[in-house]
């Protein structure tokens, strides 16, 4: 992979005539994992979808290699795997026909690995309305887990998840950076993350 | 498969899945027509005079009713945002979602519409335009309930805001629509309100789908 | 083009000072005109030879018909570069427009409706200009409740600009399919407000009175839309500065 | 003068023409400044 880098440079966002933050200024790069930390409120989820482009800053820039996110949006768009707090994932349709729409390229192979590594493969037929919410999370994260991009942006990954995917997607976010790839996680816990990160820390 | 091809068969099926929303547009198209002679006494010759605005008020009605289906559910699960963070054009993607749409929604009514007006005393050729003027006009009306319903996609209850937002923009298809059939039915030739129809479905699929794209990036916001 | 004149005087603060400087400059002509207009056209002007004083309404119908177009195409060009240039001083002004243009709309409406039922006998007659005018009002309505139904200043006024756009393009389309409706249902309607060859002294009033309107137009644009703009840059220091020369 | 004022038996819908215009001219331009007003009494406030 090449080596990539992004940037933020002193965001700021009011919702009406709330400060959620100001100033965020960081750079990281490949191999880095930043994890955004705070209480609930403290503008987490904004910062994330500012840094994925949906949410639009009052005051500064994002940075993508270089260029402003704005203006090169579908090249960013193809080096960027997000999650939000919504799964994104249609509940009428299989696990398997969620997956299958992947906007990118997906590698299948590493799709099923990814799939049995979160131990849903006996579930791969069924609706993911009939899915417990963990499921339907993991499900959503291995469609980011299998994405082809560098940059995995996650918002609050840990979530509804229990021991053995929080070990298996924390290897798998090691060896996403390992690999010169860049992983941004929110949390409001200490205990999940184990891979070496950068830290920044919301609301203070 | 292309990426467009594929959310364009994604769409279809997410739609026949939920199938009770397509149920739903199309017994609100039937309701509205069948009131009429219900209401106004089933002259033959009136009702033949009114077939026109009441085929076009069906389906004005029917897509009010179903408009919010297209985004909404896909703005709750998150879907809609993914879409939104593809590397693929989202004015594109989203043309295939109301083109989908359009197959899903409307489609029914166009056959639907064979029966409507056969019951109104419609017969040969009238039939024919009949049934082209509902196909012509439900493309427009089509995008501009997209427009409508990609607007409204962050207020809480949206319908009545829909109707006055789809009313004035859609009456131009109305009144050249309902004027193509009354011309077929007179006797005159009625193509010059269909050039009329297809010249806005070209411009409503020509605009409709990027302002469309533009409204959801702000509804996402 | 000079972008940075643009740049220059469309800056929040400038933009801000410049109208509460120059407002009366548009206010004061504007009611001076409007009070000769009126002079002109309800005591000097000579009666109409075929409608009498009925005739007299349309100095107040056409100014405010006339504006009511034209502040919709003000409001979308305001809307555009908004747009286009992310600028809060457009979005205020698009903003601003919108209830001023709806109830010239509405008087457009009602001084219509005087004037048909003298000379109509009834109130409403589905002309095809009154009839637009109906629309124009719906247009001017789903712009402001679209606004005013997004929580968020910023994305209502997003949304609602790319509406009153999609409006803008909408409207001649709208406007002739009406026409072209109304006179195949009646071939021969009595509409027309002001006939083609209007007299000189009937014509001067009328025209004082829409530069009167445009003006007064203006006026009050320039103060509505420096409140919008208060309500977008409550945070910023230049308010707080204005805020406190203001009080002393 | 009553001349004037009746217009001609259209003097109802004359002077209601004219009194509802410049009704709605003023109440725009009030309102106008009012808002200005609170607003700027909401600023101050705020501060």
């Amino acid at each position: 992979m090449n080596r990539n880098f992004l940037q933020l440079d002193s965001l700021e966002l009011y919702r009406e005539d709330h400060l959620i933050f100001t100033d965020i200024s960081f750079q990281i790069e490949s191999g880095d994992h930043m994890v955004i930390r705070g209480v609930n409120g403290s503008g987490k989820t904004s910062l994330i979808r500012t840094i994925c482009g949906l949410t639009q800053a009052d005051k500064g820039k994002v940075l993508w290699n270089g260029a402003s996110i704005d203006e090169s949006l579908f090249n960013y768009y193809e080096q960027l795997s997000y999650l939000g707090h919504k799964n994104g994932l249609i509940p009428e349709l299989t696990l398997d026909e969620n997956l299958d729409y992947g906007i990118g390229q997906i590698d299948k192979d590493g799709q099923d690995q990814v799939i049995d590594g979160f131990r849903l493969g006996d579930l791969r037929e069924s609706l993911i309305q009939n899915l417990s919410n963990g499921e339907s999370r993991k499900t959503a994260l291995s469609r980011v887990v299998s994405s082809k991009k560098p940059l995995w942006v996650l918002d609050e990954p840990y979530a509804n998840l229990d021991s053995n995917s929080i070990n298996y997607l924390n290897n798998r976010i090691g060896d996403h950076i390992s690999t010169g790839g860049i992983v941004i996680t929110s949390t409001n816990r200490d205990d999940s993350i184990t891979t070496k990160t950068t830290e920044l820390l919301l609301g203070s | 498969m292309n990426i467009y091809l594929k959310t364009f068969v994604r769409e279809i099926k997410v739609s026949m899945k939920r199938w009770s929303d397509i149920l739903t547009g199309v017994i609100m198209f039937v309701l509205v027509a069948i009131i009429f002679p219900l209401t106004v006494g089933s002259d033959q010759m009136f009702l033949i005079k009114i077939i026109g605005p009441v085929m076009l008020l069906s389906a004005l009605l029917a897509s009010l009713i179903s408009m919010q289906n297209i985004f909404k559910p896909d703005f709750l699960n998150g879907s809609l945002e993914q879409l939104a963070l593809s590397h693929h054009s989202l004015n594109g993607l989203i043309l295939m979602k109301i083109l989908s749409y359009w197959a899903t929604s409307s489609l029914p009514l166009v056959v639907v519409s064979i029966f409507i007006a056969s019951t109104y005393y419609v017969t040969g050729l009238s039939l024919g335009v009949v049934v082209a003027t509902v196909l012509l006009s439900s493309t427009t009306l089509v995008n501009i309930s997209a427009l409508a319903a990609a607007l409204t996609l962050s207020v809480r209850y949206p319908g009545a805001l829909m109707t006055l937002i789809l009313f004035p923009l859609s009456l131009p298809i109305l009144i050249f629509g309902s004027k193509a059939i009354e011309y077929s039915i007179v006797g005159i030739d009625s193509s010059g309100p269909f050039y009329f129809l297809t010249g806005m479905m070209l411009l409503s699929f020509s605009l409709g789908p990027i302002a469309t794209a533009f409204a959801i990036r702000i509804s996402l916001d | 083009m000079n972008f940075k004149r643009f740049y220059k005087y469309g800056s929040p603060p400038n933009y801000f000072r410049l109208c509460l400087k120059y407002e009366n400059w548009f206010t004061v002509p504007g009611c001076l005109l409007i009070i000769i207009g009126c002079y002109g056209g309800l005591f000097l002007a000579p009666p109409d030879y075929q409608m009498g004083d009925a005739f007299r309404i349309i100095y107040f119908h056409v100014p405010s018909a006339y504006l009511s177009m034209s502040a919709y195409a003000y409001m979308a060009l305001a809307a555009l570069v908004g747009i286009v240039w992310r600028s809060n001083v457009a979005f205020s002004v698009a903003k601003s427009i919108a209830p001023f243009g709806a109830s010239f709309t509405f008087l457009a409406l009602v001084t219509g409706m005087l004037w048909g039922k003298p000379m109509w006998g009834t109130a409403w007659v589905w002309d095809a200009r009154l009839t637009s005018e109906f629309i124009l009002l719906l247009l001017y309505l789903g712009y402001i409740l679209l606004h005013a139904s997004i929580r968020e200043q910023k994305k209502a006024d997003r949304a609602s600009s790319v509406l009153a756009i999609v409006g803008v393009i909408n409207l001649p389309i709208i406007h002739y399919s009406v026409v072209w409706w109304n006179t195949l249902h009646q071939a021969s309607t009595i509409s027309k407000l002001s006939s083609p060859s209007i007299a000189g002294e009937m014509l001067w009033p009328l025209l004082v009175m829409i530069f009167g309107y445009g003006l007064f137009f203006w006026g009050v644009i320039c103060r509505s839309g420096a409140t919008e703009l208060l309500k977008r840059e409550k945070r910023s220091n230049w308010i707080k500065e204005y805020v406190e020369e203001y009080q002393s | 003068m009553m001349e004037v004022l009746s217009m001609g038996e259209y003097g109802f819908f004359v002077w209601s023409s004219f009194l509802i215009s410049i009704f709605v001219l003023l109440i725009n331009y009030l309102c106008a400044h009012r808002e200005f007003i609170s607003e700027l009494n909401k600023v101050k406030l705020n501060k």
